[in-house]
């Protein structure tokens, strides 16, 4: 029997959320490196706790459903754990970019390699409507009536100044762009970050504002940071701009935190065998092989 | 002189600790088992640190007396500020390029400059001249000396000699009849325990009196493949554990109350997703950043109910380091059976304390095997269970989806808002407790020390127990240490109890922490001994207190 | 008919709670008292919600019944999912647009879309048919939709009209004598009762169901001056607070469980440091995410010794509106009388449930005064006093240096390491608690309703006290309601209690919570009834529990 | 009396100590400021925990000695409260680049008008050496007894990617230098953000290293966000190359968070007027100005 990976769970987004196409297009993808040899078995999901959360939920992968802002220590600690599994971040822009935001840096300025999907609707979707990090200017939302009096962050130059080594924007009105886009970023050895432009139907619709201002990149050299920065500096997330779509940045040369971590496990003789010599060495029963502490 | 003391103080910065421990390796080669309580404020460089060692041939020791028998001192202020700590017998050495005016000087940093060693090699000349002045052998010593200062062998054991031969013989120190034990620090003992158990990764964001179990587990990592890692803050280290320990990997975390604070968030989602973690808390004095390098038991109420919503723990407080040693070994087996946050919970003074290792009397615990999930049928991850015990299987497992969630949930892990399913899960998790009463609650999980027959009880946890064994023994009082304190122990508590008809607690806190506890499960406590400054107290005024109290 | 009740239900996004309030509105002017339950799924759009309105004339009122005497479905779910609500009288009107072989159907979607209204306004036919099914006059009903759908107002009352005359007249609902009460969610009443008494900031990240403070906060600033900042995490929301204060801002944060976590190191540095601060904390089903939308009462273990080292801190447990909006701002004075944190301890039942307020007969709380420092003498942030209790200046102040600190300090907040002053900071913390028990522990702080002198006491607190006092006084037994937990009421507990011989907790908690502190001050619990599923009992639930329980 | 601001706390740096020069730099900087008519009781100090921390007891000015990471947000309560004062922080680099990261990148997204000191060890002094989110790669400190496996933050970089409105870098061993910046932070309204290579003498010291690759900009335009961005990352914090003091980046047309927060307090009757209104609102017995919630 083939499997859809959609778990029997009844889906609770709303009609016309962007998230059902990250949830297809990242089932897609996953179908598609099935095939390709890669186990599902060794393909991990953690989430944060927001309605794009629920992917959770919906994906009928492994899953770890974390809580708020929290998906990437989680899935730091799978990593370590297991260097050969592919972990996936599904991470809300409340959720990683105010409530977890240290976790996303220190995952970029690490390299570990994880796939960190950002669902970035630019606004607190399941508490209903308060303004996000990536809202606005002047948003009005349901914390902040008389509108906000902060400008929004840019993640992208974040990530680019915090050390990711692939940096990538997509939209989910553009179906195709967002699968290459996530094949990509599961397919790259390091901290692959793709801000989603995901449509909340509910509480910030800007599908005809991005569908007027996105373009995809071409042409651009994603091996050249400088590029990349100037390509992320071009919109601000809050005055009219154009909005590229696309990797903007991708490099390959440097060190992957999790690559120190493959050692295996040791048996229980081999452990015995271990503390027994710590133990001796303080009562100078054995060679000083590691200086005490 | 069967029970001797030594104090050695001077600055942060000229190596108390690591001078005091070298002190303590020489007695414990001659049989002795010791006892070191090192005493630091929170700075790097300067101000006033010291230990005392305390020594007796052949008998557990925990606690300090309030006199010593020796002082080394290595500048004035451990003159000036010992005093009271003289005898008419204790001898003092001095540093006599910085101390004036002492029985016995010594010019150690004059001896180290010339054999041209660093500045922070003068504490050889001290241990030199403390060996020569108690009758130590010079080869006795050197034998020591050779193993713990590996780096500039010669240049040390040169400045040790003269300090050796600058002093006169005092007294002779008998040999116990012992194998040298080895010394440890609590955290020490408490790494090993989790190694010894089966540990795979500890997660740790430094806070004093905690860091020492990183330091140490990060230092002999090379030699037990241990994943050591040091996050960005305790939330990320308390998640990051709950990643490890889904993806299969054993994983402590350690911290202190402040950092522990940052982790009930996480704490509340192990109770929720049934993922397995042990929480090293070593307590200090709160509230908040407190007093960081002192002692303290102020965190048990927060640390029996932390975190929103109800879920068991386990929790235990070792005293010893051998209790150390193997209640973190059963702290990680329980955490991966019963599937709950388990506890290991300590205080600065068993933290940092030195103590020799009773190896030979030390519970040695390995990793227990977990059952198998029923191959038959599909893998559940919270299958449903009489004792609320699903098998836990982690990922990558062949042919199985495996779902943790931090929502309520079903049986799959799936998010579930159903009011039936929401009791059921909540029964499951409950259903855990009664049989976890039935694991921990056997006459191991309380210590009865003293004069188990005796009427009036001294009750302790943690490594305040330690001297309240003593001076029950020296009172002849019964001294009852509950190891586990969540779930509570009941009939191992009130068997130990059985028979009293008071209750004295010993607690380093304001309110009365364990009292509360032994009164809420039916055990009120008659009188109260509570200290909160961050220092122990000694053997002869706890004595004192309890005197007062009995009097 | 005295004792009416309506369901309104729907998918979210249709409104209902909007409608159910408006309902509540049309009723309250016609004199009734109001009570309405709010129930949904953390969801969006579709899916399941309903309210119940419960109504009465001039007669308090705070639960529900397990039937209602009319049933407003927007959607077949809704005559599907509550058809065990219905008796032989029940009134069903439905949307039949949408829903099949109602009684009484009005194509409410068409009349909407016909008017040229939005889709959600459909609700507005409902809320007309209601009221004239019920003989609620044309222009009673007009005048409260007026008021409440200022948008669009003629095609909202077009649509209303529409309903009103599609429906025909099945009783007429007699009018009450009182005055129209105001309606208030929880939330609100505790953001009222917060300003009253003086707030000058409020700072919190979203969390249901304590949002909807924030919300209202927010949106009458522009009339109160309130600050309102909603910050990047809930450890900033704690810290800010604390700067807030220190600079002259009486402030209060809330939150639920998963953010409180956040909060209790910045909660312990208010224990250290003295800054007040009021937390609100709303409570959901938990561990960790739990049930975000409904309701529980699982976290006063951890509110009571949240954060560590010990300090004390006042928590009160308000169950009704008129209490919410007193307590809040006795807890904000009582905070900066005492320099303690305090703690608004609700649940989601209270937060987002809508009742009448009985505003004349509400404790109005204003800004306490504070003491001023002697001014002959240099000003000491920690000034020792015989109750522990310094005179709090804030920054700037003219000629003062105001240092607040989270290590333990001296009078000035300087940190100290001595013994001695490490001890005096601990019993000046301490000194505070018999002056605080003193100021609370008198008879309002516990609630008797029902028969006082009933010898069998239903022992409740927040959010469920409100249905036990109505089953209480049905099966006259007495009530006892703990409106403040710590530092505990003992005396006026006792009293409360006195003459009982049995007591019977009713808690939304799977442990018995409110049971164990009872039992911790002498006054243990012999039955306890417990619901976990985040839903409220309706009365004939809790009648049933209870005469089980007591037969 | 003249105030020497140094209280009488036994002060317990270790000699040597980068610190010292930030304590009395501040100093002067302050004693300054007042002879300019800025009354020092308008100023507040809030420091983390760490060494640098200490400098709450040294410095005898207002202070709230606050925890670990936390100096931001607890210096925003105290702004926002009291938009006119002049507010401090000092933080560590532990303190505020790893526990307290998120802070710090919102201070620098809302612009608000603090003056920013991060003593920069690049070490954790207190807890007695590991590595912090500065150290080099390969750090090897008690947790990292191996060396590190990960790049250092860039925090320059991060402050320009994140709306610092003030960017600088001193020196502890450039006093003058650092007394001008830190002046320049203090007058800078907005978000000042400086951080000083401060010399930890025990478990870091980098004087040698830094005199010799440190040089003081000149001629540089700080309001050239490009320019900037190009000398921030001169110097990845990590491998040799030619490190950066002085101003990179100032600008003065963005909008400052506390600005919007100046309104006065209620009286107690306009507070009672103001909650009659809303509750008598909600029984229709006001017209509705405010809409309800
Ligand atoms: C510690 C904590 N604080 C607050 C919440 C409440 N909360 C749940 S989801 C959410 C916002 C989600 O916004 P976002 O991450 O943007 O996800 P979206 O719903 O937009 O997909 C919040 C604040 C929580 N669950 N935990
Ligand atoms: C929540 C928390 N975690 C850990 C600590 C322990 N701690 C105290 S100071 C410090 C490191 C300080 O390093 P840094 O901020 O660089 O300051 P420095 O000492 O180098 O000036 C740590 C980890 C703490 N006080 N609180
Ligand atoms: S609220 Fe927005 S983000 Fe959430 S499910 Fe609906 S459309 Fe999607
Ligand atoms: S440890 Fe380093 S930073 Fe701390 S006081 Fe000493 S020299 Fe300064
Ligand atoms: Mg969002
Ligand atoms: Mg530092």
């Amino acid at each position: 029997m083939k499997r859809t990976l959609i778990t029997p769970a009844r889906n609770t987004w709303c009609p016309g959320c962007g998230n059902f196409a990250i949830l297809h297009t990242l089932r897609d993808v996953l179908l598609e490196r099935e095939r390709e040899g890669h186990s599902l078995e060794q393909t991990v999901l953690v989430s944060g706790i927001g309605c794009h959360a629920k992917i959770a939920d919906y994906l009928d992968i492994n899953s770890f459903y974390a809580i708020h802002g929290r998906t990437i220590p989680v899935a730091t600690g799978i990593k370590l754990a297991h260097p050969d599994l592919s972990v996936i971040c599904c991470a809300g822009d409340g959720d990683c970019y105010a409530e977890g935001l240290d976790h996303l840096v220190f995952a970029a300025k690490r390299n570990i390699d994880l796939t960190m999907i950002v669902h970035d609707n630019r606004v607190y979707g399941l508490t209903t409507g308060q303004y996000t990090p990536t809202s606005p200017l002047n948003f009005k939302g349901r914390s902040t009536p008389g509108g906000t009096h902060e400008k929004p962050l840019n993640p992208l130059a974040l990530m680019l100044a915090s050390g990711a080594t692939m940096v990538s924007r997509a939209y989910t009105r553009q179906l195709d762009h967002l699968r290459g886009v996530l094949a990509e970023g599961m397919a790259h050895r390091g901290f692959a970050f793709i801000d989603v432009l995901q449509i909340c139907a509910s509480f910030f619709d800007m599908t005809g504002y991005y569908n007027e201002h996105t373009y995809l990149l071409s042409g651009n050299d994603p091996s050249d940071f400088w590029e990349a920065w100037k390509i992320a500096r071009e919109w601000d997330y809050s005055t009219d701009a154009p909005i590229a779509l696309g990797t903007l940045y991708r490099s390959s040369g440097e060190p992957v935190y999790d690559d120190a971590y493959h050692s295996p496990p040791q048996s229980q003789t081999e452990r015995d065998a271990a503390v027994r010599a710590l133990i001796d060495r303080k009562a100078g029963r054995l060679p000083p092989g590691v200086k005490d502490a | 002189m069967k029970d001797f003391s030594v104090l050695i103080g001077g600055k942060a910065g000229e190596g108390i600790n690591r001078a005091g421990f070298i002190i303590g390796r020489i007695l414990a080669r001659m049989g002795y088992r010791i006892a070191m309580y090192y005493d630091y404020p929170s700075l790097i460089r300067g101000g006033h640190n010291f230990a005392i060692i305390r020594a007796i041939p052949d008998t557990a020791v925990a606690a300090h007396h309030t006199t010593v028998d020796c002082i080394l001192a290595l500048d004035q202020n451990t003159v000036l500020l010992h005093g009271a700590r003289k005898t008419r017998d204790t001898v003092v050495i001095a540093n006599s390029d910085a101390v004036k005016d002492e029985t016995i000087g010594v010019p150690i940093q004059t001896i180290a400059r010339e054999e041209g060693g660093l500045p922070i090699m003068a504490n050889a000349g001290l241990i030199g001249a403390f060996c020569g002045a108690f009758g130590i052998s010079w080869d006795h010593a050197a034998g020591v000396l050779r193993e713990e200062m590996p780096r500039d062998v010669e240049i040390n054991l040169a400045i040790a000699r003269r300090g050796f031969d600058a002093v006169p013989r005092n007294a002779t120190l008998p040999a116990g009849k012992s194998l040298e034990m080895p010394l440890f620090t609590g955290n020490e003992a408490i790494g090993l325990g989790l190694l010894q158990a089966g540990l795979d990764a500890y997660v740790a964001y430094p806070m004093t009196p905690s860091s020492g179990i990183l330091h140490y587990l990060a230092e002999t990592a090379p030699e037990t493949g241990l994943k050591v890692v040091h996050p960005e803050s305790e939330i990320a280290v308390m998640l990051m554990a709950q990643g490890f320990a889904y993806a299969g990997s054993r994983t402590a975390v350690g911290t202190s109350g402040g950092g522990f604070c940052l982790m009930t968030e996480g704490l509340s989602m192990a109770g929720m997703s049934e993922v397995p973690v042990v929480v090293v808390l070593s307590q200090r004095p709160g509230p908040s950043t407190g007093v960081p390098t002192y002692s303290a038991q102020g965190d048990l109420g927060f640390v029996l109910s932390a975190g929103q919503g109800e879920f068991p723990r386990f929790v235990c407080a070792p005293g010893t380091v051998e209790q150390a040693f193997e209640w973190s070994g059963r702290a990680l087996n329980l955490s991966w059976k019963y599937q709950v946050p388990s506890f290991v919970l300590v205080d600065k003074a068993l933290s940092e304390g030195i103590y020799s290792f009773d190896d030979a009397n030390a519970g040695r615990i390995r990793k227990e095997p977990l059952p198998a999930p029923d191959p038959a049928r599909p893998y559940r991850r919270y299958a449903d269970a009489p004792d609320g015990i699903s098998a836990l299987l982690t990922v990558p497992f062949p042919g199985s989806v495996i779902k943790v969630n931090s929502y309520a949930h079903d049986e799959d892990g799936l998010t579930t808002e159903s009011p039936e399913t929401i009791a059921w899960l909540t029964e499951k998790r409950m259903r855990k407790l009664p049989v976890m009463v039935r694991e921990i609650d056997r006459p191991d999980a309380v210590v009865v020390a003293g004069n188990p027959d005796a009427a009036t009880a001294v009750l302790a946890w943690g490594a305040t127990s330690g001297i309240c064994s003593e001076v029950a023994a020296m009172l002849d009082l019964r001294m009852v240490q509950p190891l586990v304190l969540s779930p509570f122990p009941q009939s191992a508590f009130s068997g130990a109890c059985a028979g009293t008809d008071r209750i004295v607690a010993v607690e380093e806190n304001a309110t009365g922490q364990l009292a509360r506890l032994a009164a809420a499960h039916g055990i009120p406590v008659d009188n109260q001994i509570l200290r909160y400054d961050g220092r122990p107290f000694s053997i002869e005024e706890l004595a004192g207190r309890l005197a007062e109290v009995l009097s």
